[in-house]
């Protein structure tokens, strides 16, 4: 298990990749991963977005984090899992946050991993203000529901 | 007691602090700390409160040394 | 859009990276990117597995393939779809099939990204072969339900 | 009239072949063509079959020229 608040951009291809090799012990265990990746846009609510600050609460963050991902492990026979999430300056395009999640069976990997972002999207301390093309700035105001 | 107050985001902003000591005596509610913290201003709608960095409602208790933290609905992910 | 057969082993996290790297025109357009992995275990039904056989149906499966991301373009606003699978001999850790699905908002990058997988799993003619320790060999009878 | 018959898989081995040409004359069903190219062979419970990569029933026409294929369930993925 590993959760991870990242200041830098990162790739989430070789993030992902780079846990599951470090794991070895993962090798020839798991048959189904789930991947969800979060990315920045240019545009949102009709307007161009040149970028974003992300804030968050440094302790409570990570600790609802871990709280979320114990309840996924609770509910589902998951073998690991990554969450890696920004904060700080974002850039269009750049990855804002990543949830992996391994198990032996698909279905358990697809249900835990969207358990982990929704709770993730409605309970992580974490705010956008976003940088609009005309300068203004404005904070979001509520996550769209995922449908879930 | 002594409860530390902490604002995030947009609640932060339109207070222009994010963070202060309070010091008073007597049992006290996380709402009373906002009021405290803040007289004849009302906590925006749909803010959210948390206690030793887990949420709580309004008319939980707060306790000597808590850290108390106001915010508005997340937005991460 | 990729359909990708594939008869050598393959990195998914490259596959994706290099897809979504090579489509310009998704920069700063996409908002959701869901992926599935389905990887070779060592084990099952209670057997060491040290090997797999994975035929297909040249033609059908590709056909059967296209026809599973049309049925996912009409019912969802999808940007983009990478899908591959491996055929032929197969070992232990080794991924057998990636999904992954670039939308603008997360709920229908899970839900198409679910949907592809499952109408793979009972449509797309593919039949798994099993070596096992003991040299046996077994066919697969039935995939187990994503229970969708 | 001329048919292309493939077999898949565990069918396959069962049968010892995975291709054959039919020819006959006269309207035939999917399901024909499998009696008259397995005489006295039911065909194994849960089989699948398809006219020209197109999954069928049974009781769906054959023309000629096309290419009928049986196969157990699937197991991809």
């Amino acid at each position: 298990m590993c959760i991870k608040i990242c200041a830098e951009a990162f790739d989430p291809w070789q993030a992902i990749q780079a846990h599951q090799y470090s794991a070895k012990e993962l090798a020839g265990k798991f048959g189904a991963t789930a991947v969800f990746i979060g990315t920045m846009r240019d545009f949102n609510d009709g307007d161009q977005v040149k970028g974003m600050a992300l804030e968050y609460y440094p302790g409570m963050t990570e600790k609802q984090l871990e709280k979320i991902v114990a309840e996924a492990l609770q509910q589902w026979p998951v073998i690991d899992v990554l969450v890696v999430h920004r904060v700080g300056d974002i850039l269009p395009n750049e990855p804002i946050v990543l949830v992996a999640v391994w198990t032996s069976h698909r279905g358990d990997a697809f249900d835990a991993s969207r358990y982990i972002m929704e709770a993730l999207k409605s309970r992580a301390p974490f705010w956008k203000k976003e940088l609009l093309e005309s300068q203004a700035e404005r904070w979001l105001v509520k996550n769209t529901d995922g449908y879930y | 007691m002594s409860i530390k107050v902490r604002y995030f985001a947009s609640l932060k902003e339109a207070l222009g602090r994010s963070e202060e000591h309070l010091e008073f005596s007597g049992l006290a509610s996380v709402g009373d700390v906002w009021d405290r913290a803040n007289p004849n201003k009302a906590l925006p709608d749909n803010s959210l409160a948390a206690v030793n960095m887990d949420y709580v409602e309004l008319n939980d208790p707060v306790k000597d040394g808590d850290e108390v933290a106001f915010f508005p609905p997340v937005t991460g992910g």
